[in-house]
């Protein structure tokens, strides 16, 4: 069988009738979803962003500067700086301890929460940690 | 001694070649040139051709060496292809390495990417006019989707015996996408309409490149639920790529596994065309087809992007419309190269990767619903 | 053509939906949320997320797209799960990749991880009075080993029908140990325990690096020669990453074979989950028993430990206990975060680790035992 | 629960031990031993002496435990070595790394590749005449080849009862190169022959490297048809590798294809070796054919060498004859060391990989003539 | 069977020596093939290179020396360059022409036409572009 | 059935109380095993370090220092080391042999030889050769 008959036998008009139709209705419905998606992201991020002004802020500081840092302590975070360089990037608390401890540090392990409960030493939620320069900056160096 | 030699002798490529081995060893041997010299899809191009050394080397039967024998390796190795399993395996490594951002920032695109797939349909009246069955001509239409993977699976799904012929088909036109899309995009546009500018695209957030595998996936495979294995993996992937924290991940989908299953797939393609089972009529009038499905197709899209341009306030570069057919990323350069011939200065490579990309959506999609149709 | 639009509407996802499914889609979205917002275990709840969408999608029966379906591409990947090839594989890989330098230092502390095992044995009584076969009650209580690809490799060869809930309760709660867990730890645990610090572990000799993997696998496997295959892939990987000058082998063990098994294994478990089987109330009882199992084997690590430091003059934290149930590496975390909410200088992760394999080992034993009584 | 200890108890590897599978044990652990400490072919010695402790762990049968039970772990990653898949895979990686260059500027020096393939056909005699049948001479022939893939791969065509012994003999013998050839080396030449130097190699073009692999496979695949899944690969591979602009496949194929492949070969080689399937006398005759194999391979290309000195007006260094058995790339560093106890400042190695080199492709098309005269 | 008879029975001698044979046949051939290889290719490659030295390299200078650059073109090429440095090895054109349009330089379409035409900045065949140091230095900076 | 004759009906608790003996059998064992292996390696590890200080260091040393080196050897050696450092990490001796030629150095196989023999040129055990600078110093530089 060959010509049109044989697209009228097989229903072919009508398939390609529907096949085109579907093509089309997934990628119109598609493209209409993904043009206000971006729309409807924007409306919720702000939402969040501006729940966060007024609440996260506010405790993070608050939490931050509750570490007092007398001079003493300062000079001891400048010491224990000078240890970090000398580690790799993401380094491990209890050998930073064990080296602060060798080099005579006092009361490391005091000193070292401190600088945890500042922010400056960060975990790298892989076990290690890593040393958060700006924090330090912002707090030891000023 | 004399006996055994002769009897080898009978028994060597040289005594048993066939002239249609001789013509599939050069053709295999064109296709090689074509990916090395001129980088013409190199990737699939240079396993393809090498395959159709390896299937047309003239072996007895029985030892189990020839692609088409039970226990041969390459018969191993071609499962993937006739059980459809390397080309959503494929879709998940393209996935992983394709950036929607632009889809995304100009979605009004994708369409270019639908109407492309026009060309498969009709290609399928067509073969079904010249006295293909049914599936045979689903088959056929689907090398105008311009999308290898998706060509095979289909064809794997419905016609197993054609797979050779079609994919070599959809592989040779895909490479040729330089050669045969310019001359139509020229003759469908006028110079004014190449000179077209498109804006500058927005920039797209990360929530939003999260998002959209997963709600593209859960309605293009809602409406057809017969692209789920191409297009769930494709979407699979590229959530493992947005996604960062899955990273590793989408680096094993973009690296050893796409490139593994591409050589394996290449090669057992080229290998399934021996001569005596390729060199046909049918063959022949594939290839008429396919390249005719492959014009169409390209037509249907610049067309569409004239009639958007009817209604749309901002009008967008018809040569776009070409970019429709997939044949990722070539089709889409091939958009820029034609409207940098017109005006150095217009650059369309960014704004055509939406209707490539979503003309390889579209093409899974026409592929799911005709698998569905005629099974 | 009005008819042919009916059928094909028939046939969308749309109008073969289950409510069953919608769920299952939901918890799917809720898993990769969980993943990729939360970052609890994303290399399994993405995969496995994404993989509920993809087995969710309403399909019509007979065309080869459903995971359960004979000849579709989501049945022959999910061949390497029934079969119990894909746990072998994974844990190949996280042999290559895991250092037993800190179970090699401290030898004593792999008894925790014997100790978090017997939450399997008590599970497993409960779910036979709760009236599941030997089989499905073996099953059910592997899930409190912690440990994903174990559960899998065992309900595989014991109840293959129940490799969805099973795996999926176990990814489930291997991801919630950071909630589960620090409740029970300090429940279980006084203040002053919990400040107990370690002492420094000695470093351990390349050789006995290299010797443990292979006596730790003859060992258990003349024991129980049931944990053959998950334990001996372990031990093999372990072996390949010690002895250096197989590196090459290593990093593919760890890289291209873990990651490409870990998106196959992922996808296809999630895709197991169909709505129509999945829902039931069997897997409500499943995951109740299985958050059960979890805890039992948290205490037992814990009181054991508390016991150990009865007769040990140098005492351990206990905490350490907890991360005895393997779910290698997050439980070690929780240790160290529990620790480290009462004395920020106490760090307990590296120590985490010992009781933290040896779980790992313990289970797969475990699993041996019971594979061989219920069959 | 007594009853249940003592059934347990029964069915722990203690209890079923086997002196033969102690034996297999012991010698697993000298592989990985001389593998790492001794840094003898490690990637394939560590692989298969932890194989041969897998494979020797006494186990109940009837689970689905052992290599040679049906639905084993083992049994499913064995199946690449019965059916012959994974040594072509891995050509297709040494394709992928291999630079043929000295042998495109050196051509003469295939013969020496050639030569050494004696060796197989004189064992084969031998083998026949010791009363083993002709598939099984062939395949002990094989083991001179020295190319541990082509003889498993004929091998698991020929005889697949004895991939056990051939292939840990074959790989024995190829890790044991540095000390079976210098003493037959020294014997075969004179002080004199061994101080030859050899001229510097010119330098080979980009277009005969990618027209070398297939020329190479078409000619040989054309005598020899039997060679085609070894060769083919080999060449392939090499074809990814000089095409550069297919070089993403070339290092899939020299990392993780071959990696993985090399891991699961290594392993379940090791493991088919069970102490009472390979503790035969059959098995301690293969040993010793294989090592007189390798004794004569050697033999023969020394002495083609210094036939062929009679004849060529630049004479060739003799030792370079060794090389021409394969075992990659340890006889040709064997080659370069021996050379240098007479001449240090003699650089023999670049020379010594031709004959290496072809050696590789000799023993591919042995094996197929070998294959398409015994079935 | 054993010995001898053994091989004779199974056609052994004959299996050997027609092995061994094909092996070399395989080795020797190949080996003359390769040994002659290089020298066709030589001939090839020297046909192209002579046809090249007569027609390509003539039209090619023709065709670069065609874009005339005043010193105004200069200046702005100079400044171009300066943009381009900011960017990573392959740009994007149109990026590029953002920034030059950006930083104020006069007719920016039209001064990259020029460095387009001159080769200066070429396509690397992958959709993006990269500066011709040699030919920016020879034209521009003379 | 339910409850705790389901257990008893299934051998629930004899399968437990064997399962978990089991796996506390092969832990602890393991952990026996290992805590004792370090001791066991040391003790082998010094009776090897025992031998070899009587045996081995003498004979090398004595191999090393066999090799004597004029002061024109060291003057060629120092010339070698630049054309080294001009070379890859590991280089190949033939080439090093070439360039030694090419830039008129005397005797250039001869003075490789030494440096080989006297360890300061070193196979890398993958066909190519270091220069180990440890021995250089100690022989040529002093
Ligand atoms: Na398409
Ligand atoms: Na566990
Ligand atoms: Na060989």
């Amino acid at each position: 069988m060959y010509g049109l008959q044989a697209i009228l036998e097989n229903n072919g008009w009508a398939i390609s009738a529907v096949g085109i139709t579907i093509v089309f209705t997934g990628l119109v419905l598609l493209s209409i979803f993904i043009s206000q998606l971006h729309k409807f992201l924007d409306l919720w991020e702000n939402k969040k962003e501006i729940k966060k002004i007024f609440k996260k802020e506010k405790t993070k500081s608050i939490k931050r500067i509750s570490v007092l840092f007398t001079e003493t302590h300062k000079d001891t975070a400048q010491k224990i700086y000078l240890i970090v360089q000398t580690m790799e990037k993401s380094f491990s608390l209890s050998k930073l301890l064990w080296l602060a401890k060798t080099r005579g540090l006092e009361r490391p392990h005091s000193n070292l929460n401190n600088l945890l409960k500042a922010g400056i030493i960060m975990p790298d939620n892989k076990g290690y940690y890593i040393w958060n320069m700006d924090m330090f900056k912002k707090i030891i160096r000023t | 001694m004399e006996t055994l030699f002769i009897e080898f002798f009978q028994n060597t490529g040289f005594a048993l070649c066939d002239y249609r081995n001789i013509i599939m060893i050069f053709i295999g041997i064109i296709f090689i040139y074509l990916g090395i010299a001129k980088h013409y899809e190199p990737l699939l191009l240079v396993p393809i051709g090498f395959g159709m050394l390896m299937g047309n080397i003239p072996v007895f039967q029985g030892l189990g060496l020839g692609i088409y024998e039970d226990n041969s390796v390459l018969h191993y190795l071609y499962f993937g292809v006739t059980q459809g399993i390397y080309p959503p395996l494929i879709f998940l490594g393209i996935g992983a390495m394709t950036d929607f951002s632009t889809l995304l920032a100009r979605p009004v695109l994708m369409l270019l990417g639908a109407a492309a797939q026009t060309g498969i349909f009709i290609t399928f009246l067509g073969a079904l006019a010249l006295g293909f069955a049914p599936n045979e001509a689903a088959s056929i239409g689907i090398i105008g989707g311009a999308d290898g993977p998706t060509a095979i699976f289909l064809t794997a799904k419905l016609a197993p015996k054609l797979i050779g012929p079609i994919a070599v088909a959809a592989y040779s036109y895909m490479a040729l996408v330089p050669v045969i899309q310019p001359p139509i995009m020229k003759l469908l546009t006028t110079r004014k309409e190449r000179l077209i500018k498109m804006e500058e695209l927005r920039k797209v957030s990360k929530k939003e490149k999260i998002i959209f595998p997963i709600i593209s996936f859960l309605l293009c495979c809602f409406l057809a639920p017969a692209a789920l294995p191409l297009l769930g993996m494709l979407c699979f992937g590229n959530l493992l790529k947005e996604a960062v924290v899955t990273e590793r991940l989408a680096i094993a989908a973009r690296t050893s596994i796409i490139d593994s299953v591409t050589i394996l797939l290449g090669m057992t393609v080229g290998a399934s065309t021996q001569g005596n089972v390729f060199l046909t009529t049918e063959s022949i009038r594939i290839f008429i087809l396919g390249a005719l499905s492959f014009g169409i197709a390209t037509a249907c899209g610049l067309l569409f992007a004239k009639i958007m341009n009817l209604f749309l306030k901002e009008k967008i570069n018809p040569l776009l419309g070409a970019a429709g057919v997939s044949a990722v990323p070539d089709s889409a350069r091939v958009v820029q190269v034609v409207g940098q011939q017109e005006d150095p200065t217009n650059f369309l490579l960014m704004h055509a990767m939406a209707p490539n990309i979503s003309g390889v959506i579209g093409s899974a999609v026409a592929a799911g619903v005709l698998w569905s149709f005629m099974s």
